[in-house]
């Protein structure tokens, strides 16, 4: 592999963030060039994982956290397969869930109508959710939660809409 | 911080009785300002009287996170509770995808153009 | 410090990379996106940053590393009062030079004329060092180097042209 | 990977034995691309005959590294060799400050217009 050509192994890149709501405007950046620029995911799924990504971390910073804290953000890429994104958090804020607790309150809001909810639940049950193929919540051994989320490019639902964004054309004449 | 910047203005309505708010944004709506933006739509809810509209232009939004989509669909409760109607007009792909994902357009109107809000205001 | 609002402490991000020079539009992305929502610094120094960011980081993977390694990126503001970024590579890159040696490379470039230059060696001299006021090359314990900048803000070179960015009005009627 | 897209054209001159090519970029120039795109303005540049004019349209280009600067310095070098000319036009403010820091502004000339390139031609 040449450092110039598109990555064919799987890659992976970390980001530690403060806990502070005020980054992920950057992050969702970031995850849109990303998701853009090194995965054959169209741009509706570029939107899609700029999404999936925000809710996690502002999971992660406001339920799993003390404010001088920091979360771990991990994309993890395979070329022409997935894409998979994890968020750690160190659980110090007091009233943090346990993963099982989180899942029952995600399953719980599934089932809810829209109008059902207040102004929050929806963020791993009608976002995350819906938007990967796998959501993973475990308990740290240090303590917080790693919510990992798995999205396959060859999925049947992501069909539909394979890359026919024009806007990507490289080195035409 | 996501910058978010909003006017609001009153659209003329074929029907004289009937008070139509349009309030336009530009910008992004997240985690870090959506608290702080919230209170501003609820103060045009409240001044608005039985039997208005309020139309919200997304066209130039170009995130909006799920508490935002609580916000919104709290705007609509408050709004029915006043006999009174939201409409979303001309949100981009990103945005109307997001609207879909979490069934927003099942109960909220949502329009490609003000002309087709205000003609369902 | 409330979650949402604007850190007045110290920040640090973290960025871990594969070295391929593919996701540096995503850091690029990611930094004029930082610079813009997390400093005081005006619109010109967001590009500025994008710029020193990713000459920076292309010199940690081409130079300084060999292909399937990692380098780290690290965003470490202060507001209201500077913005410094620290690239670490591995020096796996067997011909890695020492930071004795960048810095004589780098100096001996400052001297020549533009066109003096072949297409290379414009990146620290030129760029880099230009914009910022502070620039530090290391020798890392276990191998590969650590460059660290830092730009001021309250810098004469930077009072003329302070925030006049019209564009990031927040909440105005 | 950034994107990088450009199109070549011929511009007429007053002038009717003085060649003008025009080559606008939309993109990135980046370390992920440079040296692929180079070629192409090389491939011009050698197909051009003395005393022609080259210039190339930076509006539309968002980011540019100093590996591009080196090669639009080599390419005003070998255009010097043929007595013909280099002209960029029309960088966005981020764009016009790479060159200006990097002292490009020196030595190739820079205009805001392609009318004003061409008269320069
Ligand atoms: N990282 C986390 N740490 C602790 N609790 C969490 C975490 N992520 C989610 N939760 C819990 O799960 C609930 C549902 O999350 P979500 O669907 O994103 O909705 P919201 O964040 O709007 O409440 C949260 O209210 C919170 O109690
Ligand atoms: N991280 C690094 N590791 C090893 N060598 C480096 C590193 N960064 C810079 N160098 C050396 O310093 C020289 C000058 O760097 P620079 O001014 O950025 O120009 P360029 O990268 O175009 O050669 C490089 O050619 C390289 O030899």
């Amino acid at each position: 592999m040449n450092k110039q050509q598109t990555p064919n192994t799987p890659t992976e890149i970390k980001i530690q963030l403060p806990t502070n709501a005020y980054f992920m405007s950057g992050i969702r950046d970031f995850t849109l060039a990303l998701i853009r620029n090194m995965t054959d995911f169209s741009e509706t799924w570029a939107y899609r994982f700029q999404s999936v990504v925000d809710e996690l971390c502002n999971n992660a910073i406001e339920h799993g956290s003390d404010k001088d804290d920091k979360i771990l953000i991990t994309f993890l890429t395979n070329p022409d397969q997935s894409i998979q994104i994890t968020v750690e958090d160190n659980g110090t804020n007091p009233e943090a869930k346990t993963a099982k607790e989180v899942l029952e309150v995600m399953n719980k809001n599934k089932d809810k109508k829209l109008t059902e909810l207040g102004i929050r639940g929806r963020g791993l049950a009608f976002i995350v959710d819906k938007w990967t193929d796998k959501l993973e919540v475990e308990d740290r051994e240090g303590g917080g939660l790693r919510v990992t989320v798995t999205k396959n490019l060859h999925d049947p639902k992501f069909q539909t809409e394979v890359n026919n964004d024009p806007t990507h054309i490289i080195l035409n004449n | 911080m996501a910058d978010i910047t909003y006017t609001i203005s009153d659209l003329i309505s074929v029907q004289s009785d009937k008070k139509i708010k349009l309030i336009t944004l530009e910008g992004q709506l997240d985690e870090s300002n959506v608290d702080a933006f919230a209170p501003k739509v609820y103060e045009v809810i409240e001044a608005l009287p039985e039997n208005s509209s309020l139309i919200i232009d997304f066209e130039k939004v170009s995130y909006l996170n799920s508490k935002s989509i609580g916000y919104i669909s709290d705007f609509f409760t408050q709004l029915q509770a006043k006999n009174s109607k939201l409409i979303l007009a001309k949100p981009a792909a990103n945005i109307r995808d997001i609207f879909n994902v979490v069934g927003l357009d099942q109960v909220i109107s949502i329009t490609q153009t003000i002309e087709e809000a205000k003609s369902l205001s």
